[in-house]
Formats: C-alpha cells, sequence, structure tokens
C-alpha cells in the first residue's frame, strides 16, 4: 500500500514535469523549425509558475463550481491515465481486467470537462469553443476506438489465455510479431491513424479548433486565468505524454534494456532513456512537425474528415487485422 | 448575447474592437445560425486621430510627413498620392527621374506590403510557419529600402515636386541582387501558398465577392481584381513613370481559368503582383533617365514654399497602393501656403462595403481569413479626431493618468 | 513542400538577429551592469535617418528649420537666436537638415533612443 | 468617350441646371501622355439624374465625396471617375454642388451606386447633410449618438478643447 502511495506520487509529480519539458522542447522545435530562436526549454515552468500566482478570475455570468472544477476533473483524468500506462520499464501501477477501455473513456474525459468548463463560463467565444470541443470529441473517438479494438481482438486471438484488454499484457506482448502479412498492413494503417487521432486528441494545429486562436481568441479557454488555467496547461501537457506513451505501449512496446542483455539497474536506467527518445520521437512526428506544417482547419472539415476517411481507414485496418487473425492463423 | 428577429433567433458574437484576428480595431458584429454567418453590422471609427484637421493647420511640406504617418504599410502610397495632389493642385513639374525613382520605391513598397499580408493571411489561418517564413523574407526589401531612403517604414524620399534622394551607381546592383532573391523566392511562395492543400481548403470558396458585387460596392486594388473587376490607376490613368512601362491588370484567370472572387484568387491576385512589381522595377530601373530628381536643395526648397503661398488650385492626386486606390483631394487658396481642404480615401475605405456579400453564408472559422483578405488598413481608414466617451466628456491625457494612479493606489490599499 | 523547408531549417541557424541579449535576463539592470557583450543590432546603412547632430557654432538662427519641421520639434530661442530641439517629438523625417542654408543640422546613425523623461539630457538639443 | 463629348452630353441633357464646367488638362511629367479631369458644378436637384447619365456611360468608379463648410453653404465634391478597364482610358468626373445650411438635404445616390453609403454616411456625421433615400444613416466613424459635426466651423462642430 506504501509503495502504491509513494509510486503514485512519483507517477503524478513525474508525469507533470515530464509533461512540460516535452512541451518546452516542442516550442523550442518548433520555433526552430520557424528560424525563430524560441523559448528557452524551462519556459513551460516559467509560464505555469506565473499562473499560479496570478489571479483567479472566475466570470460574472460563470457558474462558479462548474467553472473551477472543470480544470481539476481533466488533470485529474489525464494523471489516472498515467498510472494504467506503462512507462519505461516499469510495470503500470494499476492494472486489471479492462484497464484499455478505462484508459478509452479517462481520455475523453479532459475534453469533456473543458468543454463543460467552456459552456460553464458564460463567454460566447467559450461557447462556440466548447460546441467545437464536442464535435472534434465526436470526431476522433471512432478511429481512435477501432484502432485499440482492432488491436485487443488480434491479441487475443494469437494469445488465448491472456486479459487481451489489459495494457500490461499487450505491452508485454508486441503485437508485430502475430500477425501475418494483412495483420501487418492493417497494423500500419492503425498507426497512421493513431498518429493523426493524436493531434487531434490533443487539440494541437491543425485541429486546434476549440481554442482557435485567430478565430475564437482561446475558445473553451478563453475565460480561464490563473490556476485554472494552470491545471489546464498541466493537463494539456501531460496528455501529450499519456497519448505518446499510449500509443508506444500499443504498437512500439520494445526494451532496450534485455535486448542489450542489461538487467537490473543499468538495465532500468537503458530502459527509460529508450522509452523517453521513443516518446520524444512520437510526438516530434505527430505533434510538432504537423503543427509546423500546416494551416488549421475548419470544424466541418475535420468532422467530415475524420468520420469519413479516417474512419475509413481505421476500418479497413480492423478488416484487415480480423481477416488476418481469421485465416492466418 | 442572442438576437431576435421576427421569426428566428440569432446567436450574436462580437469581434473587435480588440481581438487577436484584428492587428488594428475595428469591431464586427455577427448574427450566427450555428457556425455559419448570417449577417454582419461593421463599425470602424476606434483609431479617429484627426490627421485631415491637422493638415489644414500646417503646410504641404510640413503634411508631407503626417501624410506618410496616416499608415505604416503603405507610407510612400501615401506621400505620392499627397505630392500628386499637391502637384496637380498647383502646377508644379516634376523631373522625369524622380518619377522613375517614386515607382521604384512604390513598386519596392508593395513587394513588402504583400508579403506582410500573405504572412498575416497565413497567421489568420493558424499556418504560423508561412507567418515566420513570409516575414522573414520580407526583410530584405525592408533593407533595401532602408538603404534607399534611410529608413525603414516611414521612408520620407518622396517631396513635393521630386523625390529628396537619388538611386546612386552604387546602389543599383544591390536593388538588382534583391530583385533576383524575390524571383527565386516567388516560385517557393507560390508553392507554399498555392499549391498547399491545407491553404486551398480554407480558401476555395470562402470569401466570395461577385463581379456585380465587386463593381457595384466600389471595391479597389486586389479585392476588386480578385473578383475579375479590371481596377489598376497604374494601366488605367497613368501617372509617375508607369506610362512608359509594360503592365496590365492582374487579374487571377492568369493562374487558374475561372474566377472565383474568393481569397484563394485574392492569394493569387498578391502574388502574381510581387512578379508584377520585380518586372516593373527591372524596367524602370533600365529606362530611368539621368537627370534632376526634383526639390532637393535648400533653395529649391525655400522657393517651392514661396510657390505653394503665392498660386491656387485644387487638385486629385491618385495612386494604386498596395491595398487599392488611395485618393487625396487638396484645395488651396491664394496667400497661405496652408491648404483648405484636404481629403484622403483609402482603399480600405472603398473595400468596407464588401465585406458584407463576402461574410454572408460563410463559417465562423473563416472570419479571420476574409478579414485579412482584403487587406485592412484601419489606421488609414479612421483618420477624424474627437476623444470623449458615451459620457459626454473629455477626458485629457493627465486626467487619465490620474485616474490610473488613484486605481493603483486603491488596489495596493 | 513546405515540410522538406521546415526539416531543413531545423539544423539552420534561427535568422533572428539576438539583440541585445539571447534571451531576457532575470535583472535588466544586473545585465548592464554586469559589462557581457551586448549582442549588436543590425547595421545601419550609409545616410541612416538618425537622431539629429546640432552644430550650435554654425547656426544663424534663420528659423527655416521650424517652418518645414512636421512636428513642431524646433523651437527658436529668441535670446540667443539659436534653436532647441525637442527629440522626443521628432519622426527623423530630415527635412530640416535639407533646408539649413548653415549646414548646421546633421542626421547621425544613432536610433536607440529610448528614454524615461521627454526632457532628458539625451533628447533635446541645444 | 472624349471629355468635349462628355461635357456636351451633360449639357445636352440638364442645360442650366450645370453652372459650370472646368476640364483640367493633367499631362504626365514624361511628356508622352495627359487625362482629363472634369468638374461639373451643378444644382444639388439633378445630382441624382447626373448620376444615373455618368451610369449611362459606364457604371462609374466612386472614389469618395469631400465636402467643407462655406460659411451658409456646405459645398460637396462627388469624386467620380469612369473609363477603368482600358488602357490610359479613364478619366475623372467631379460633380460639385452646395447645399444650405438651413436645408441641408441631397437626394442619397445608393440606389445607383450602392458602394456610396460609407461616403455618404461619412457625410451625414461629420458635415451634418441629410441623405434622402439613404438605407443607413447611423453614424460610422464616429460613436453612435454622437451629434456634433466635427468639420462644421459653426456651434454643431467641435468645441475647441477637444481638439489638441
Amino acid at each position: 500500500m506504501v509503495q502504491l502511495f509513494w509510486g503514485s506520487v512519483v507517477i503524478l509529480f513525474g508525469g507533470v514535469i515530464l509533461g512540460l519539458i516535452y512541451q518546452g522542447v516542442d516550442r523550442k522545435l518548433a520555433a526552430r523549425m520557424q528560424a525563430r530562436i524560441g523559448p528557452p526549454i524551462v519556459q513551460p515552468f516559467r509560464d505555469i509558475k506565473k499562473l499560479l500566482v496570478k489571479e483567479n478570475i472566475v466570470p460574472e455570468n460563470a457558474i462558479p463550481w462548474i467553472y473551477n472544477g472543470a480544470p481539476f476533473l481533466a488533470l485529474a483524468a489525464v494523471v489516472t491515465v498515467l498510472f494504467y500506462l506503462p512507462l519505461g520499464d516499469q510495470r503500470p501501477l494499476f492494472s486489471g481486467y479492462g484497464d484499455l477501455i478505462l484508459v478509452l473513456y479517462l481520455l475523453a474525459l479532459p475534453a469533456v470537462a473543458l468543454a463543460i468548463g467552456g459552456f460553464a463560463s458564460g463567454s460566447p467565444y467559450a461557447v462556440i469553443g466548447a460546441q467545437r470541443e464536442i464535435v472534434m470529441m465526436m470526431s476522433y473517438e471512432l478511429p481512435l476506438a477501432a484502432a485499440i479494438v482492432a488491436l485487443a481482438w488480434r491479441l487475443d486471438r494469437a494469445l488465448p489465455g491472456i486479459t487481451a484488454f489489459s495494457l500490461k499484457e499487450i505491452a508485454a506482448h508486441p503485437i508485430w510479431a502475430y500477425l501475418g502479412p494483412l495483420g501487418f498492413i492493417g497494423a500500419i494503417l492503425l498507426v497512421g491513424v493513431l498518429l493523426l487521432v493524436m493531434p487531434a486528441e490533443l487539440s494541437k494545429i491543425p485541429f486546434d479548433i476549440a481554442e482557435a486562436e485567430t478565430e475564437l481568441a482561446g475558445g473553451v479557454t478563453v475565460e480561464y486565468s490563473g490556476r485554472n488555467l494552470a491545471l489546464l496547461r498541466i493537463a494539456d501537457a501531460v496528455k501529450t505524454v499519456v497519448m505518446g506513451a499510449l500509443i508506444l505501449a500499443l504498437f512500439f512496446p520494445y526494451r532496450l534494456g534485455g535486448v542489450l542483455g542489461l538487467a537490473g539497474a543499468a538495465g532500468g536506467v537503458v530502459d527509460t532513456v529508450f522509452f523517453l527518445v521513443k516518446l520524444f520521437l512520437i510526438i516530434l512526428i505527430a505533434v510538432t512537425i504537423v503543427r509546423v506544417a500546416a494551416a488549421r482547419l475548419k470544424v466541418s472539415q475535420v468532422a467530415y474528415s475524420f468520420w469519413v476517411p479516417l474512419t475509413g481507414v481505421a476500418l479497413a485496418g480492423l478488416v484487415l487485422i480480423v481477416l488476418d487473425g481469421l485465416f492466418f492463423m | 448575447m442572442a438576437r431576435v428577429t421576427d421569426e428566428r433567433t440569432y446567436y450574436t458574437i462580437p469581434i473587435g474592437p480588440t481581438h487577436p484576428s484584428l492587428k488594428e480595431p475595428l469591431q464586427f458584429a455577427f448574427d450566427l445560425e450555428g457556425e455559419r454567418v448570417v449577417d454582419v453590422e461593421i463599425k470602424p471609427g476606434w483609431n479617429h486621430r484627426g490627421v485631415e484637421v491637422l493638415g489644414m493647420k500646417r503646410n504641404p511640406l510640413q503634411t508631407l510627413y503626417l501624410a506618410e504617418r496616416i499608415c505604416g504599410i503603405c507610407s510612400v502610397s501615401h506621400l505620392i498620392a499627397f505630392s500628386r495632389a499637391v502637384e496637380n493642385a498647383l502646377g508644379i513639374p516634376v523631373p522625369p527621374r524622380a518619377e522613375y525613382i517614386r515607382v521604384i520605391i512604390a513598386e519596392l513598397e508593395r513587394i513588402h506590403s504583400h508579403i506582410l499580408w500573405a504572412g498575416v493571411a497565413a497567421h489568420e489561418l493558424g499556418f504560423d510557419t508561412l507567418l515566420h517564413l513570409t516575414w522573414r523574407v520580407r526583410e530584405q526589401v525592408m533593407d533595401i529600402l532602408e538603404l534607399l531612403t534611410g529608413n525603414r517604414v516611414n521612408y520620407a524620399l518622396v517631396t513635393i515636386g521630386g523625390v529628396r534622394r537619388d538611386i546612386t551607381k552604387e546602389q543599383e546592383p544591390l536593388v538588382r541582387q534583391a530583385l533576383r532573391y524575390y524571383k527565386d523566392l516567388l516560385e517557393m511562395l507560390v508553392d507554399a501558398f498555392l499549391h498547399d492543400p491545407t491553404i486551398e481548403l480554407r480558401t476555395r470558396d470562402v470569401g466570395v465577392l461577385s463581379y456585380k458585387d465587386a463593381l457595384e460596392l466600389m471595391a479597389v486594388g486586389p479585392t476588386a481584381r480578385a473578383s475579375g473587376v479590371k481596377k489598376d490607376i497604374r494601366v488605367d490613368q497613368p501617372y509617375l513613370a508607369y506610362p512608359a512601362l509594360e503592365l496590365s491588370p492582374i487579374t487571377p484567370d492568369l493562374f487558374r481559368p475561372e474566377i472565383h472572387g474568393d481569397v484563394y484568387d485574392k492569394i493569387i491576385v498578391r502574388l502574381l503582383e510581387i512578379e508584377q512589381a520585380i518586372g516593373l522595377i527591372e524596367q524602370a530601373l533600365a529606362k530611368m533617365p539621368e537627370g534632376e530628381i526634383g526639390h532637393a536643395t535648400k533653395e529649391e526648397m525655400t522657393e517651392l514654399l514661396v510657390q505653394i503661398k503665392e498660386r491656387e488650385g485644387e487638385g486629385i492626386g491618385r495612386h494604386e497602393a498596395p491595398r487599392g486606390e488611395l485618393f487625396h483631394y487638396i484645395r488651396f487658396q491664394a496667400d497661405s501656403e496652408i491648404p483648405i481642404l484636404w481629403k484622403v480615401k483609402c482603399p480600405t475605405y472603398s473595400n468596407l462595403m464588401s465585406y458584407r456579400p463576402m461574410f454572408q453564408g460563410a463559417q465562423i472559422a473563416d472570419i479571420p481569413i476574409i478579414i485579412a483578405c482584403i487587406d485592412p488598413c484601419i489606421a488609414c481608414m479612421d483618420r477624424v479626431i474627437v476623444r470623449r466617451d458615451g459620457r459626454e466628456e473629455v477626458w485629457t491625457a493627465e486626467q487619465l493618468l490620474a485616474k490610473s494612479w488613484e486605481k493603483t493606489r486603491r488596489l495596493k490599499g | 513542400m513546405i515540410l522538406a523547408q521546415i526539416i531543413e531549417q531545423l539544423f539552420k541557424k534561427p535568422a533572428t538577429n539576438k539583440f541585445p541579449a539571447k534571451y531576457m535576463p532575470k535583472s535588466i539592470i544586473s545585465f548592464l551592469k554586469s559589462g557581457k557583450p551586448i549582442v549588436p543590432p543590425v547595421p545601419t546603412p550609409p545616410r541612416f535617418r538618425g537622431k539629429l547632430i546640432y552644430h550650435r557654432d554654425k547656426c544663424v538662427g534663420c528659423e527655416q528649420c521650424g517652418r518645414v519641421c512636421p512636428a513642431n520639434v524646433i523651437q527658436f530661442v529668441p535670446q540667443e537666436k539659436k534653436v532647441r530641439f525637442y527629440l522626443a517629438r521628432c519622426t527623423f523625417c530630415g527635412q530640416c537638415t535639407d533646408i539649413c542654408p548653415a549646414d548646421a543640422i546633421e542626421m547621425s546613425n544613432e536610433f536607440l533612443l529610448a528614454d524615461y523623461n521627454k526632457y532628458s539630457k539625451n533628447l533635446v538639443l541645444e | 468617350m472624349e471629355p468635349k463629348g462628355l461635357v456636351e452630353s451633360f449639357q445636352a441633357r440638364f442645360g442650366q441646371k450645370i453652372r459650370a464646367v472646368r476640364i483640367d488638362e493633367i499631362r504626365s511629367n514624361l511628356g508622352i501622355y495627359s487625362y482629363p479631369v472634369i468638374w461639373f458644378e451643378i444644382d444639388r436637384e439633378v445630382l441624382h439624374d447626373a448620376v444615373a447619365h455618368l451610369i449611362s456611360f459606364q457604371f462609374p468608379h466612386l472614389a469618395t465625396i469631400s465636402g467643407r463648410d462655406l460659411g451658409k453653404e456646405i459645398e460637396l465634391t462627388y469624386h467620380f471617375s469612369i473609363g477603368y478597364g482600358q488602357r490610359r482610358g479613364e478619366q475623372s468626373v467631379n460633380f460639385r454642388l452646395r447645399v444650405p445650411k438651413a436645408d441641408p438635404r441631397v437626394r442619397s445616390i445608393c440606389d445607383l451606386v450602392p458602394g456610396a453609403l460609407t461616403a455618404e454616411r461619412e457625410k451625414i456625421e461629420f458635415l451634418g447633410v441629410q441623405f434622402e433615400g439613404i438605407p443607413d444613416s447611423r453614424n460610422i466613424f464616429l460613436p453612435y449618438g454622437m451629434k456634433e459635426h466635427p468639420w462644421r466651423k459653426d456651434e454643431t462642430g467641435v468645441k475647441g478643447a477637444w481638439l489638441e
């Protein structure tokens, strides 16, 4: 029990710090790609520190308890996901029979919290942003679910004994080893889908529609300030790590320590570093480069492209994996 | 925030006077149905400075640099239009070489302004990389302008009856070098803007201004030309050295076969105009004759002041600024060097009416780019002074300062 | 394609001029006092229109500069038949240097004129 | 259309209502070209018809309307141009008219030239001219509800203290 307590404290603070560092790296790299110098890597920490000492303003039209509660809900949800994810060489803190399903729901929660907070803040910009947030959520949930379900089903098919909806088991058995050629193609499609869902889930350009600075002046977060905004910022940073770690756990759970024949502490360090590098690459590809190289889309365009082409691709991946499971056993 | 009309309730959101998508104050009130814009009400006037009134209190040589500061981007355009108005009113000749130099500066400014606009448009679309890219390459033309005129933004080069500095033999190769730089760059810009899938998604058939609307609502400049209205003062009523140069109005059908009149077409027109401007500067450099450059010496300046004082008349100065037609009207009485009437009409003033048809049926997400697509220059448009608030009181700067001190003290407890 | 451009740029030097320092120092005053080198601003071209220089001995007191100054920078001091410049208002148009019959006014390359007080010694030329 | 022909056509149509005509020939300083600027002084009641007559040649471009306070009267100048779209074909046509301050009414031309709305609204607020039939007569550049007319030089203008 004590171990669990300290473990969760470490993961909570570790996740927050890691998220903010990656945010700093992301900002720095994006700046370099745009030929700017960019802020120092510790800038997100300074921002949070400054926000925490600022006044927390609740607008006159807002419903205070919902408005103040939403950021906590968002942060709590993403941090809870962290507890279920395999990080580095560590096994997840919690794990259970269907934790993948739980993670899926918990990932939706920050967006819901943000939308509720937006509606509760009483600003027309925030209301429009909240509507957009909901539309966005409805758009990317289906491809995300399709990808995850396909994976778990296939793993269950390959190894009938295990609890396939457990992230621990999925991480322990990298999917690629069990796939035939059809399934391989399907899995690649699903990786592509997840890489596109990731910036949408994180509300980054080209999918930062709910916050759209030039249109809605910050959208859902327009009225937030001080501590609440700091919490939202932290939740956003942690969510980046969570999404990255989730994709890694699903598709690239490989560890270096075992390959190099290292065990014990040395193996742990090597594995952790390797995990961080993998996470960095995922964030670089799915967040930094995408957001630097694209314009913001309209909400109708996002809804269309996620519902029709991307869902199509995800379902194609699903079907391929199912066919693979049925015929190439 | 909801507005009820006869049968339906529309949701109204205000954009402005301060909003991230506006670089200058302008207020819009949009009636929305979901994400769709039903109607818009526009209220300018948040940036009144009383420039015209000030101009009627001083002599034209002083007003020159006031006119220049009406707008930071098209500063030389205002200078050219103003000095042409004065020259036409008083019959002051300009030496040919000065006319060529004016063309060169005006076209350099067009390059500068259009590149700046491209960056702003990209930013409004959420494409900050292009903003940084375009504003980075803009530095080159600003450096050239600084070299030729002595300053990056307010060039102070044009004066009544000529220009104040010559383009020397040593400067010419540097100008040509900058032109080569932009020629190479243009391909990249066209590629980045016109062949980019996300930009095309966001701008095609957005903010459509039909030919009829553009004509009837007095749209000018690239806004009109993107709808197929061939209005370009440089061609229609050539001035400066434009009669001697080869040019024709740029319309989007030079790039894509059909004209939509949308934001994408406006990007086309502006990018092609950069190319045209490069060509015009090259022509002007080649054809520029040797000779006088106008009223640059002390004796000439003093004599000019005497002429302004003695003569009377009225004149119109029009100039095709980067944003469209710029119009200065000035009227002098004899025995006074101070004009009795000065009226400035800026491109945005004319293009303001075009906003409504462009917004109708657009989505919220289209609002920033439509606002940006006429390249609004609010500073140009709002020029009249009246400092007061809604309670019919006048606050002077000292009183406001005292009030803010008072508030600070109150907050400190 | 923009993608190739941004990847290329990732490995190139940023275009920003780091004037006066790369990052905002913790304390500006201690940064200035520490004597650490300040990154120089972008160089100005020849004939830049910067801060005015006034050669008092050459001035003949003809008041021509005041007639063409757009910003009322120039105050005539009748007792001495000289002029005084309030540079906080100056718009750097250079008309006074053009019209001065005695070449008593010049323009320098200096352009960093920020000050707390618009009547400070640096901003009033006599 | 030659400027002379244009002027004659207007004189034939409106006769004495056109009080004066002046054609300025603006010569290019390169000496290869010149363009005409035509100034009409007309009665205020024929303005609408004169614009309609101008439209019969080509839909004109209205740059703006300038105005000034002459004491008892207000002078308005409509700055049109026609002939755009053809190389060196554009000529400026200006209509000048006076309205007495006691009865500052002019017929709006917004039904003919919808783009004139901004310019007319500006004249309403700055000079107190009344345009009959204008679709929107609120202030545009000045705050809604402001009664003073800043370009007037009498008591309805702005007070000296407001100007700095």
